[in-house]
């Protein structure tokens, strides 16, 4: 048998594939037309139940076959993606009357679009065009499934909008409210994030090497310092507001109170981490104190300090959010998604959350790639 | 303790260098609206009278620190510490759920680091995801979460850590993504030439190695595990805790509230991040760490 | 008894007296109802936790209930203890602004999260832009304190004549120094606080029994707590409520908006809600079925 | 020349090229080698002429660009997954929050030994490299040689019958080298293990050895293997023989041949 | 003997005990030392007696416990912030976020040298150390014996009269080994500086010598000091000679004596 090569997830699949077939109907119209076979109703499926069950048990019973990955990995991708499409599509109309074998089935494609990702993450492709597919490939196809679960499940449980409303209806309003969603992006993000991300990261870098410089400012401020990472923002933002007017300004100074903390930490730790033959080195140079930290041992904190960059990113993102929800002129993704969720609107609300996250992901991936190129010695970057 | 003497003084002085300071904008962000009370009342007070009130206003801008230690010690001393108006039982509440949501926090970020290092299917799929996740506004979803976690009957004190988790998992994932990939590779060849299996690569070097980064992280995650137990009080009904009392103050512009319930904040956050760091510490010296 | 599971909109206050006194009183028991009371908070939309069944009935403002039903929440209003609006537009007298001709240019503190329909619909009908520019007013998005007025980043805020109006006074501000637009004072007001609930669930003749019984507990807890307004300022503050003063205060100013205490909706008031909320495309098509008045016919006779 | 004994490491015509962020560097080109079980062979040769990378590609840490390698007739990955040989670094590499006993017991733990014969064989292995009273020291704590006798009381703990060691007596004192070489060749005879062995010292080479590889750099080859005609009983007098002192001339000449400056 | 230059290092009664966590270890013992001007030192003794520690303490990296010590007439500490010597560590000890050049670099920019005195100096050793060509590459990118010789380039660029280095030749090959105790011979007859030199080649020691200071261990103390007879001018046959083997024949002698095990 060694022409065979199950997983466990194709096998999972071909089971729920079974079970979900031997349930019978997939919907409740089906159902009331199953019982009353006399009565001709529409109901959803009529004709794609068999093809999805289909699609879904040849991609599967493919799979198991001692193909090449990248065959199989096609296979499990045509058929997995093919037959949540029907899933979704087959249900407009009927929302909310999904039974158990819809989710069967859609757990079923799931899995299979796991082995999928599986295999592929599993790929070493020499060419470093095909890498870099593969490494963007991979985390798209688990995106993707992420909405699809999502769409199938809001739209065939029947979730009420105003609770979660489904990802297409989140895309359609993003394509609708383009220049809304801009100008929001740019008093949120291009005035107080930024600024706030700077200034903070700054500030908390520069107490941690003050503290590092001053033995008396080392054991007062990092008490202290402590006492502000958790000034709360609900409890900060009004203040701030307070203080610094209802623009972005005083968003700004709540995302540098958010963000001081995790690089002032983190730059201590990281200014502790240089090894200690390499400090007696720059000792018998005679070495003052600024050399020794520029060349010695601001090299040796940049992993930790990148991991604060890193934290920081999101952090400064949802900070100027949040504080956006305090006091603020009629613009900004914070005031739009407080306003909205009031008007019910909540198709909007998630997509100034997906505006955000993609913000994020950018911002962050931009950050791992700076620490790539300077942090290119660390075993952690060199492959570990 | 010997260290803890050594930081007496300058803890005080600097604390003091910062009294004097707020007293300062204290008198500053209070005048404007001082002039305009006298101003509608007809009076002309003297300078030491004029900063004397605005050192004195019911509802201040910003309050003197004196007006701020005198609510915080009748908070926290002079009410029974079980009557919900006492600052100590506000703490209490915060801090109950802050722990959890950090114990969970912790856990989980560990969980998907340890994943991330080990799966290189979670490696190139689950980062972008986890990263897009926390850019999302907690505040704007912790009442749906809490909405749907209610409708299943999941209320009290596991919404609220839940926030907490939210917040806290991903300084933690991220630390330790770096920490477990952080051993030298002299020492991971030395363990491939044991053929060592991954979790005992996992036990034996990775994780003693990631120490530093972990205790760093921590200490970001127990601060943003308060910070989400503060949040999430909110749309539990705010009924206990820091944030209840923030709110509270808040809505009614009793600023000096606020600011008590700040200062309490931010004392349970230092203690908090006192702790993790006397506990990476202890860690530390346990595994033999050089005396810097 | 019967459960009944009642979303405040906001944190416990007098605003909501009426439903705390009919629980301490035993109102509700004597109905053999068992009333859970939640409170609210800012950012809790009472829409979003109906619609996820944490609750049986809402306090909700219309304009919330019509945006949700628009959103195929079915939401109904099954009685309307507040009559009368309580929000309000307050200006500083040594300010720039004496009447609504002197609006134009200025910055006015609003409050969103549903509470900003009845401002847009004045301004709407006083032919204001809201966008900022020169001959159009700027709009301020104001939080939950009166901190825009004292630090003058507002030359007019929101109050609620139960709440905020009273910390304005507390600032130091005394009535004779502030011009006032109140909306009910202008026929400009939007129905507040009414009981909301699901249209599905009130075809079942038990859950609108159970209704009926509520609303009528409910409505004699109004009545006794507007009569007695200190008693149910402390009965608040025991459930929670935060500073005694101030709570008495606020029973006082929201005993007027209750009126005569039977709970009725006024139709006017309705058809009014409806059209701002059309005009300014909050809702998609026009409004209907979105009240009943069985329940309150029932309840009080 | 006796019979050839079944091959340990048999490798024809490796190449390894690194790829740097100046250009390809070629470690290792078109190397030859059997090594028989039982052998003791050594590697000698400049600095830098692909000695260390050889020992890595038998140890399967290294791929090599071309060519092919068994160990124990298998790949040299399935060998290191049967744990076939013990390694030795060039440098000491401890875990610095182990002590001496921990480090030396870290293999053994991988193994998954009983708690006593882990302590015996630490032991046992701890008074070998003469290191007996620093059991409870952390590793910053010791001198680098005393380091680098941990490291290999850590590979002589191990037990495997392939020893890969690269220069490990370099930091050791005249003395305690000879001592460690004496009580190495005893174990080697005793046990009938395979040694690979890297040095710089000709007659740490000569005295030890059965065979010895000469390589030379850039690109590392191997330009002379020399056997031993020494018995295998090798007391430390031998060093003086005139047969010792041929060889060690001969390897002498083929290091120098190989070496890119003729001063 | 000759006249004695004034002294460089002067040591007299040096202690120094460490605290570990299982008790104090004596790393140096009652030791008198005076080293004068222009003399080359080499320190020879088993693996942990204290070498390292006693030039560490020379250095100001480690601080006596009891005792007196003085560098050029002033504290150890005064003559490091005067830039009085160069380090070569044990390990290689380079940064791996330099390339090699700069990591040779690094002491010139602490002083502040110009670039172009920078890069002529950086030339000049990197050729001296035979790694020219590899400038430009990580230090992981090379093999551990280019990694030691780049630390003594570096070492060699800060150009200090006095030199303390710690086994520096200890993983070079005997050819690249005899090429570099040549330079290092060189250098120190032109420059005059002062060289404290540990080493655990005796032929290396006696070679390079003018003074051979012989260590035992536990406590560290010092058992032997040689005076050379060899004259200054020294070529590499000169280790043929009877004179130098007597010398060879005393250290060891010496350093058995020294030894804890007697077998
Ligand atoms: N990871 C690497 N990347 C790039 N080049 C490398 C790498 N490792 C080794 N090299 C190069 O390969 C060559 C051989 O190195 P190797 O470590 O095998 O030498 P060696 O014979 O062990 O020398 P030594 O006696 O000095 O230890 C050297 O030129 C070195 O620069
Ligand atoms: N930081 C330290 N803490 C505790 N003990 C130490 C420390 N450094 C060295 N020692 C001890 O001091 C003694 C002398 O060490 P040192 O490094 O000076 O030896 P060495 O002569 O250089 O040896 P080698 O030739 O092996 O390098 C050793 O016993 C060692 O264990
Ligand atoms: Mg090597
Ligand atoms: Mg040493």
């Amino acid at each position: 048998m060694n022409w065979l090569k199950p997983s466990w997830q194709a096998v999972l699949a071909i089971l729920l594939c079974l079970i979900a077939f031997a349930l019978g109907a997939m919907t409740k119209p089906e159902a009331a037309a199953l019982a009353e076979p006399a009565a001709t109703l529409a109901y959803p499926y009529m004709g794609a139940k068999g093809l999805i069950i289909g699609l879904l048990l040849i991609a599967a019973l493919v799979s198991t076959l001692r193909l090449t990955p990248v065959v199989e990995a096609i296979v499990l991708f045509v058929g997995a993606h093919a037959a949540a499409w029907l899933l979704v599509k087959g249900i407009a109309g009927f929302e909310g009357t999904a039974l158990a074998p819809y989710f069967l089935l859609l757990a079923a494609a799931w899995l299979l679009a796991w082995h999928c990702v599986a295999l592929l993450s599993s790929l070493r492709p020499s060419g470093s065009v095909a890498r870099n597919a593969l490494r963007l490939i991979i985390p798209a196809i688990f995106g993707t499934w992420i909405l699809i679960i999502w769409e199938a499940v809001t739209r065939g449980a029947g979730i009420p909008f105003i609770l979660l409303p489904p990802p297409s209806a989140i895309g359609a309003r993003i394509a609708n409210s383009l220049p809304i969603l801009g100008s929001d992006v740019r008093q949120t993000i291009f005035k107080a994030v930024l600024i706030g991300y700077v200034v903070g990261n700054l500030a908390g870098f520069t107490v941690a090497i003050l503290a590092d410089r001053v033995p008396f400012l080392r054991r007062g401020l990092l008490p202290i310092g402590n006492m502000v990472s958790a000034l709360p923002i609900i409890g900060v933002a009004p203040i701030m507001v307070m203080w610094f007017g209802f623009d972005w300004p005083s968003k700004a100074a709540v995302v540098i109170i958010m963000t001081f903390f995790p690089m002032l930490v983190n730059t201590v730790a990281g200014l502790a981490a240089s090894g200690h033959m390499e400090r007696d080195l720059m000792r018998t140079y005679a070495s003052g104190y600024w050399p020794t930290l520029l060349k010695l041992r601001l090299p040796a904190a940049m992993p930790f300090i990148f991991n604060a960059l890193k934290i920081n990113s999101t952090l400064a993102l949802i900070g100027a959010i949040v504080a956006e929800f305090f006091g603020t002129p009629v613009v900004g993704m914070g005031f739009r998604i407080s306003t909205e969720v009031g008007r019910m609107n909540i198709d909007m609300v998630w997509a100034e959350i997906a505006v955000a996250a993609l913000a994020g992901s950018v911002f962050y991936g931009v950050v791992a790639l700076v620490e790539r190129a300077v942090t290119f010695w660390h075993p952690s970057v060199r492959g570990g | 303790m010997d260290s803890f003497r050594s930081k007496i003084v300058p803890v005080t002085t600097i604390l003091a260098g910062v009294v004097v300071l707020w007293y300062v904008f204290a008198v500053i962000l209070n005048a404007p609206f001082q002039r305009d009370l006298d101003g509608r009342a007809n009076e002309t007070p003297g300078a030491v009278e004029f900063i004397g009130k605005t050192l004195s206003q019911p509802k201040p801008t910003l309050p003197a620190p004196h007006q701020v230690a005198v609510n915080f010690f009748q908070n926290t001393f002079l009410r029974s510490v079980t009557s919900n108006r006492s600052l100590v039982y506000n703490a209490w509440v915060t801090l109950s759920s802050t722990l959890l949501g950090f114990a969970f926090g912790t856990a989980l970020g560990i969980v998907i680091a340890v994943g991330i290092v080990h799966v290189a299917t979670l490696d190139r799929s689950l980062m972008p995801w986890i990263i897009a996740s926390q850019t999302i506004p907690i505040l704007a979803v912790a009442p749906m979460i809490i909405v749907v976690l209610a409708a299943i009957g999941i209320t009290g004190l596991i919404p609220k850590a839940l926030i907490s988790t939210y917040l806290s998992f991903f300084p933690v994932a991220v630390g330790m993504v770096k920490g477990l990939r952080s051993p030298e590779l002299m020492h991971l060849d030395l363990m491939h030439t044991y053929n060592a299996s991954a979790s005992q690569t996992f036990w034996k070097l990775r994780v003693p190695a990631s120490v530093p980064f972990l205790f760093t992280s921590m200490k970001v995650a127990v601060a943003a595990s308060l910070v989400g137990a503060i949040v999430g009080e909110l749309p539990t009904g705010a009924v206990a805790g820091i944030g209840a009392k923030l709110l509270a103050g808040a809505y009614y512009s009793q600023t000096i509230d606020i600011w008590s319930a700040l200062v309490a904040g931010s004392v349970v956050a230092a203690l908090l991040v006192m702790v993790v760091g006397i506990a990476g510490r202890l860690v530390d010296r346990a595994m033999g760490g050089r005396p810097a | 008894a019967d459960k009944v599971t009642l979303q405040l909109k906001w944190v416990t206050q007098a605003q909501f007296a009426g439903y705390y006194v009919a629980k301490a009183k035993g109102f509700y028991d004597a109905e053999g109802l068992d009333v859970d009371i939640k409170p609210g908070g800012p950012d809790i939309a009472p829409e979003q936790v109906i619609a996820g069944g944490g609750a049986d009935v809402i306090v909700d403002w219309m304009g919330g209930a019509l945006a949700a039903r628009d959103k195929g929440v079915m939401l109904v209003n099954i009685a309307q203890p507040f009559k009368k609006a309580g929000m309000e537009l307050v200006c500083p007298k040594n300010g720039p602004i004496k009447t609504e001709a002197d609006f134009k240019g200025h910055t006015l503190g609003v409050w969103f999260f549903g509470n900003e329909y009845p401002f847009y619909a004045w301004m709407n009908k006083i032919g204001l832009k809201t966008d900022g520019g020169p001959d159009g007013v700027t709009v301020l998005k104001q939080s939950f304190d009166v901190q825009p007025l004292i630090q003058k980043q507002a030359d007019c805020i929101s109050v609620m004549t139960y709440n905020e109006y009273g910390q304005v006074l507390d600032a130091g501000y005394k009535p004779e120094d502030l011009v006032v637009f109140n909306y009910s004072a202008m026929g400009n007001d939007l129905l507040e606080d009414g009981l909301y609930t699901l249209e599905d669930k009130l075809k079942d003749p038990a859950f609108e029994d159970k209704m009926v019984r509520f609303v009528r507990a409910s409505m004699k807890g109004w009545k006794y707590a507007t009569e007695n307004t200190d008693e149910a300022a402390e009965i608040v503050v025991d459930a929670g409520g935060q500073d005694e003063n101030h709570q008495k205060f606020m029973m006082k100013e929201v005993a007027k908006l209750v009126d005569n205490a039977d709970g009725k909706l006024i139709p006017a008031a309705y058809e009014r809600t409806a059209k701002a909320l059309l005009d300014q495309k909050i809702i998609s098509k026009e409004a209907s079925g979105a009240y009943t008045t069985a329940i309150t016919d029932k309840a009080i006779k | 020349m006796t019979e050839k004994p079944p091959a340990v490491v048999s490798a024809s015509k490796l190449d390894l090229t690194f790829q740097t962020n100046d250009g390809p560097v070629q470690a290792l080109s078109n190397v030859d080698l059997t090594i028989g079980k039982g052998e003791f062979v050594s590697f000698i040769g400049p600095s830098g002429c692909g000695k260390t990378t050889l020992l890595r590609v038998i140890a399967d840490l290294e791929k090599a660009t071309a060519g092919t390698i068994s160990v124990n007739g298998m790949t040299p990955e399935q060998a290191r997954e049967k744990r076939a040989y013990g390694y030795v670094f060039q440098a000491a590499a401890l875990f610095p929050w182990r002590t001496i006993e921990r480090n030396v017991a870290l293999p053994l733990e991988v193994m998954g030994l009983s708690q006593a014969e882990q302590a015996e064989r630490i032991k046992r292995t701890m008074e070998l490299v003469n290191l007996s009273g620093f059991e409870k020291k952390y590793p910053w704590q010791l001198s680098g040689g005393m380091q680098q006798r941990a490291s290999i009381a850590r590979a002589l703990a191990f037990d495997a019958d392939l020893l890969l060691m690269d220069e490990p007596f370099g930091a050791l004192d005249e003395i305690v080298r000879d001592h460690l070489n004496e009580q190495l060749l005893d174990l080697w005879a005793r046990t009938n293990k395979t040694i690979c062995f890297v040095t710089h010292s000709i007659p740490e080479a000569v005295y030890l050895s059965t065979r010895i590889v000469v390589m030379s750099p850039r690109p590392g080859r191997v330009t002379d293997i020399i056997e031993s005609t020494l018995p295998r009983e090798r007391p430390l007098d031998i060093r003086e023989t005139p047969e010792f002192l041929a060889i060690a001339a001969r390897v002498r000449d083929g290091l120098r041949a190989g070496h890119s400056y003729d001063d």
